[in-house]
């Protein structure tokens, strides 16, 4: 990609209050993020779930991938929300809300996932010259028609991820089937 | 204030994968399991977009549209398996998921 | 301050593209304004002209011919006491109006009521429009729980599962447009340009329409017209509308995912539905029927033909004012009425003010140079066709409204997954086809 | 389903549902009980309807009625009979004219008098324009259920001729008390007949009117069509009458099986239906108030000239015995089954309302459902709270 074309194509767009909106998202979807495993209720669960989503949505629109951003939103915050929030409505949670919320292995859990964060932490720290300090700015004006491009290829040739998508469409068919089968009462 | 740099990103990616995990780990009702997947899904994909603009291609950014594709698929798969097993065990909690332990 | 609010003033770009944010603001302000405005004259003119579908009168008693009704009707909202049932869950019940709120306000930001004429210019523009839109539906859901109602709940279960089946064909309709724009490329963006790429962005898309010397409704006849009307019809299930109102059935679920709800919280929710109305006619109009682009820009060109649609919209404020005044005289001459035919004439009076004020303007911009007026004159042009078009819908709604009973449940997934589905997918793959045939 | 709700304080009537178990449990086999009513906008008054739902399927349901009750058969025993006259108006208020021509007519046998020929023609012209009024009531409702608003408000406009008709010829609208125990409250206004043809000339483009808003309406078809079905056999079981019976198939009209009050010199027909359904009720409806317009439109023609009073003595004591007496109301088979004792009070007063029975059919119409076509059901049942709980 010619930098050139990108310094002029984002020319007009200057970000402002890059890292007041860096940390608010991300606090957002940190702390929502903490709700959805913390909340007893399903439903409060999933309202901080979207809260987190859209979050992310909003970072990603930070990190130039707007098209990433917009089917964070339609597919995640529209579609699969509704989805858990229908099937939280369906299954009884009456009981549920009683009832323990966290299992018995849960300081186990804890632990474990204490550990994974201190070697998250330890990989980042020693390998901080591993990620390199830049930010390439993609140019988000034709974000989606580059991704098209990637997708579908242009000019009557194969994109790079044109079996990908095809082959991610057979992995959605067969979800579809699954979920059509496993929830129909009588099939 | 600094720069945000993709160090950043990957904090706060690592920090939504953690609370993932605990999810996932400590959680009984599935529904919240299932969120607590989602959560991780996102991390990775926060991830995955942060590095595509640290290298400036777009790899990442169609890695991540390919996740959501699977976690669509992962959501109808899963809420599938969940209400059918909530219509023959009446009970939504990972705990009671023991059938196999006999 | 001063700088960036006159730095913009000769631009052509939308604010968001200029980065400008102090201009930005004033957008999203002035749009705020005008959708409630809208919200507000919506409400009227659907009681009024229902009530006259239903041979009745509608709203009389406040102000002339209830104009003020509106403005009424929200003080005694506002005033009413704001219940939260006992059993409810009180945050969500508190939340859930204003999710349906934002999601509604929200779109806005992108809908293009001009070339220049709006916040911002998305890349991603018709996408982020639906999932936005579609995050609506989430207030209604989480409405329906909180309420801890039998009622509500299954008004949310059956917006959540209408929304989900008509997103699709909705989704397939419109990238069938979206498809179109990719025709001639328009390569406004010019990076990948190699003339075939299409666009997202809502102004892009209004674009390739002008380029094309067609609006994408007659594109292939009768392809985009199919397209179009699939859309027409998802739009409305999406809206939760007559006759799909099935949310709110008021026979079936007494008012369906609001019925808990009192007041302000209420009226929040009926605004969240206008505004939505509003926002999905604009997508329909910004993707079919040529957005801000006034009827035949090729068929009659020119400037004379330029300054006559240019009085449009000044003819039609005086045409409204000349109703009002016309009302003014047929009042009867009781003293009853005095203070009525007072109101009536002064409110035609403004918009007779208004009128000559836009045919003002329509005179003193009609030089094709770049001056103030001039500018002035383009700017209100686009918004007025934009507005007139989605004023058609608008009356379609209350129309459907008026026209049809309501659907029933399984009859309305059917008509979503076995009609317009199979039929948005075989126009999608035919307008495809086409357009590798046409090129 | 299940919701937050709190579903142990279960109504006691529920438990006499008696619905088939599931034969396994099922996702939703915690069902949901809704409580229609009795306020809800479609139940046309103050009926409760129990509903026990899977999702949006109707397991059963259980009526609960009597919050409409006044006694009214109870006060017919501390009345005379001609006090009493005005009470039966209150039971079905929608069809109070048909309400008086049965109880009358009931006395009349008792007592073994009869009605002159004029005032039999006015009853007739007066019960069948009161027949349109109840249809086009039943029409506006059941659209309005329906989820189609306007009509209600089309037949509200030409509802108001008939009233307006009423009006001047008794001075009331709704709760007319038209007849008197041996003949006519009163006589004719002048121009009378001019006003009853001219509101059948009004009114013959009306029905078409409604017809254009609904009978070939896409939405409305596929709404009313093959909802709400009830074989014949089931109806006659249940003893259902009137057009929901007809629309089964069955040529059932007491004005033409048990002709009174002169219909035997009319000519007109008995619509039938085939199917049962909310559609055929629908259209069997529409026909009879085009055949009701043919009865008036003869009836109006041969008014005879005569007193419209029988000879009744001015103390009514009617000698001991007992007596049924039906008559077709707009929404079936509506019969008054008196007993006397001799005193100037019926020593008992037993109404069989249509509309009591036809609700009975309800349970039956929906079943597996949906709770759209439960409005649906109970507005083409046409029911009146007032008659239902007397």
């Amino acid at each position: 990609m010619n930098p050139a074309i990108n310094t002029a194509v984002n020319a007009g767009m200057t970000p402002v209050a890059t890292p007041f909106f860096f940390y608010m998202l991300a606090g957002l979807a940190v702390l929502s993020g903490l709700a959805v495993i913390t909340r007893r209720n399903a439903v409060h669960s999933a309202l901080a779930l979207i809260v987190t989503l859209l979050s992310v949505a909003g970072l990603y629109l930070m990190l130039y991938a707007p098209f990433v951003a917009g089917v964070q939103i339609i597919v995640y915050a529209g579609g699969i929300m509704v989805l858990f929030l229908f099937v939280i409505m369906l299954v009884n949670i009456d009981r549920t809300l009683k009832e323990r919320s966290f299992n018995h292995m849960w300081p186990i859990g804890l632990v474990a996932s204490c550990l994974l964060l201190a070697m998250f932490m330890g990989a980042f720290s020693k390998g901080r010259a591993l990620f390199v300090d830049r930010m390439i700015p993609l140019p988000e004006g034709s974000n989606t028609q580059m991704i098209a491009d990637k997708l579908y290829g242009q000019a009557g040739r194969m994109g790079e991820y044109t079996f990908a998508f095809e082959i991610a469409s057979l992995l959605l068919l067969v979800a579809i089937l699954g979920a059509v089968i496993m929830t129909k009462k009588k099939i | 204030m600094t720069d945000i740099t993709t160090l950043h990103y990957l904090v706060v990616a690592a920090a939504l994968f953690i609370l993932g995990v605990i999810g996932v780990l400590t959680r009984r009702n599935v529904v919240i399991v299932l969120m607590s997947i989602e959560l991780i899904l996102n991390a990775v994909n926060l991830n995955l977009v942060a590095f595509s603009r640290m290298w400036g291609n777009l790899h990442g950014q169609m890695f991540a549209i390919f996740i959501v594709v699977d976690a669509a698929a992962e959501a109808a798969a899963g809420l599938g398996i969940l209400i059918a097993f909530f219509r023959n065990k009446e009970t939504v909690n990972v705990d009671e998921i023991d059938l196999l332990k006999w | 301050m001063l700088t960036s609010f006159m730095s913009y003033l000769g631009s052509t770009m939308t604010p968001g593209q200029a980065g400008n944010q102090l201009w930005a603001l004033i957008y999203v302000l002035i749009i705020f304004a005008g959708v409630s405005v809208a919200v507000i004259c919506m409400n009227w003119i659907e009681r009024k002209a229902l009530a006259h579908f239903q041979i009745r009168l509608g709203p009389m008693r406040v102000g002339p011919h209830g104009l003020m009704q509106p403005f009424a009707d929200a003080l005694k909202l506002m005033l009413k006491e704001d219940i939260i049932p006992a059993e409810a869950d009180q945050f969500v019940f508190w939340v859930a109006p204003l999710i349906g709120l934002l999601a509604a306000f929200t779109v806005y930001t992108v809908i293009p009521f001009g070339p220049s004429q709006a916040v911002s210019d998305m890349n991603i523009g018709i996408l982020f429009m639906l999932g936005v839109s579609s995050l609506g539906v989430l207030g209604i859901v989480v409405a329906g729980w909180a309420s801890n109602s039998h009622y509500p709940l299954m008004g949310a279960l059956r917006s959540s599962a209408q929304m989900v089946s008509y997103e699709v064909a909705m989704g397939l309709a419109v990238v069938s447009a979206v498809l179109l724009t990719s025709l001639h490329g328009i390569g406004i963006y010019g990076v990948t340009g190699n003339g075939d790429t299409g666009t997202l962005s809502m102004i892009g898309i209004v674009q390739a329409q002008q380029e094309q010397h067609v609006w994408f409704i007659f594109k292939f006849f009768p392809l985009g017209l199919i397209a179009f009307v699939i859309f027409a019809i998802a739009m409305v299930a999406e809206v939760n509308r007559a006759p799909f109102d099935l949310a709110e059935a008021e026979s079936e679920l007494t008012a369906g995912f609001h019925t808990e709800y009192s007041g302000l919280r209420w009226s929040l929710f009926m605004l969240a539905e206008y505004a939505a109305m509003i926002a999905v006619s604009s997508i329909a109009v910004t993707l079919w029927l040529g957005g801000w682009v006034r009827p035949f820009p090729n068929l009659l060109q020119g400037t004379a033909w330029d300054f006559i649609f240019s009085l449009f919209p000044g003819l039609t404020f005086l045409g409204l004012a000349g109703v009002a005044l016309l009302g003014t005289v047929r009042m009867p001459s009781h003293s009853f009425f005095k203070i009525q035919k007072i109101g009536l004439g002064v409110f035609g009076m403004l918009l007779g003010s208004l009128a000559l004020l836009l045919l003002v303007i329509a005179i003193a911009g009609r030089s094709a140079d770049m001056s103030l007026a001039a500018r002035f004159n383009e700017g209100i042009g686009y918004v007025y066709w934009f507005v007139l078009k989605v004023a058609v819908f608008m009356y379609l709604f209350i129309w459907y409204r008026a026209t049809w009973p309501r659907y029933r449940f399984d009859q309305l997934m059917s008509v979503g997954w076995k009609v317009l589905l199979p039929i948005s997918l075989g126009v999608l793959m035919l307008t495809a086809v086409v357009g590798v045939l046409v090129k | 389903m299940s919701s937050p709700v709190n579903d142990k304080t279960l109504p006691n009537a529920v438990s006499n549902l008696d619905l088939e178990a599931p034969d396994k449990p099922y996702l939703d086999s915690n069902e949901l009980i809704i409580n229609m009513g009795p306020q809800h906008p479609a139940t046309h008054g103050v009926l409760r309807v129990i509903l026990k739902l899977d999702g949006e399927k109707v397991l059963g349901t259980e009526c609960v009625i009597g919050y409409l009750h006044r006694g009214v058969e109870k006060i017919a025993e501390n009345r005379t009979y001609t006090m009493f006259n005005p009470y039966v108006d209150r039971m079905d208020y929608c069809a109070a004219v048909s309400n008086g021509l049965g109880y009358c007519e009931a006395v009349e046998k008792l007592m073994n008098v009869e009605a002159p020929a004029r005032a039999q023609y006015i009853r007739v012209i007066l019960t069948e324009l009161n027949r349109i009024a109840s249809h086009q009531l039943w029409l506006g409702t059941h659209a309005l259920d329906i989820g189609a608003m306007t009509p209600l408000f089309y037949t509200f406009r030409d509802r108001e001729e008939i009233l307006k008709i009423f009006e001047k010829y008794c001075g009331a609208r709704l709760t007319t008390h038209a007849f008197r125990i041996g003949g006519c409250q009163y006589e004719t206004y002048a121009g009378f007949e001019k006003d009853v043809t001219n509101f059948l000339t009004f009114f013959a483009p009306k029905i078409d009117e409604y017809e254009t808003l609904l009978t070939t309406n896409r939405i409305w078809l596929e709404r009313t069509k093959n909802v709400g079905v009830i074989s014949a056999k089931d109806a006659i079981a249940l003893g259902v009458t009137g057009p929901v019976l007809r629309a089964s198939g069955v040529k059932w009209d007491i004005r033409k099986a048990l002709p009174y009050a002169n219909y035997s010199k009319f000519d007109f027909e008995i619509p039938i239906g085939t199917n049962g359904d909310t559609y055929d009720r629908y259209l069997v409806r529409m026909m009879e108030m085009r055949q009701s317009m043919r009865i008036i439109e003869q009836a109006v023609g041969g008014i005879p000239e005569g007193p419209i009073m029988g000879k009744v003595p001015k103390v009514i004591k009617p000698p001991v015995g007992e007596i049924y007496h039906s008559i077709e109301a707009p929404k079936g088979e509506l019969g008054y089954f008196i007993v006397s004792d001799g005193s100037t009070q019926p020593y008992r007063v037993r109404v069989r309302p249509p509309s009591f029975v036809n609700l009975q059919a309800l349970d039956i119409m929906v079943r597996g459902a949906l709770v759209a076509d439960v409005v649906a059901v109970i507005g083409t049942i046409d029911i009146v709270l007032g008659e239902v709980d007397r």
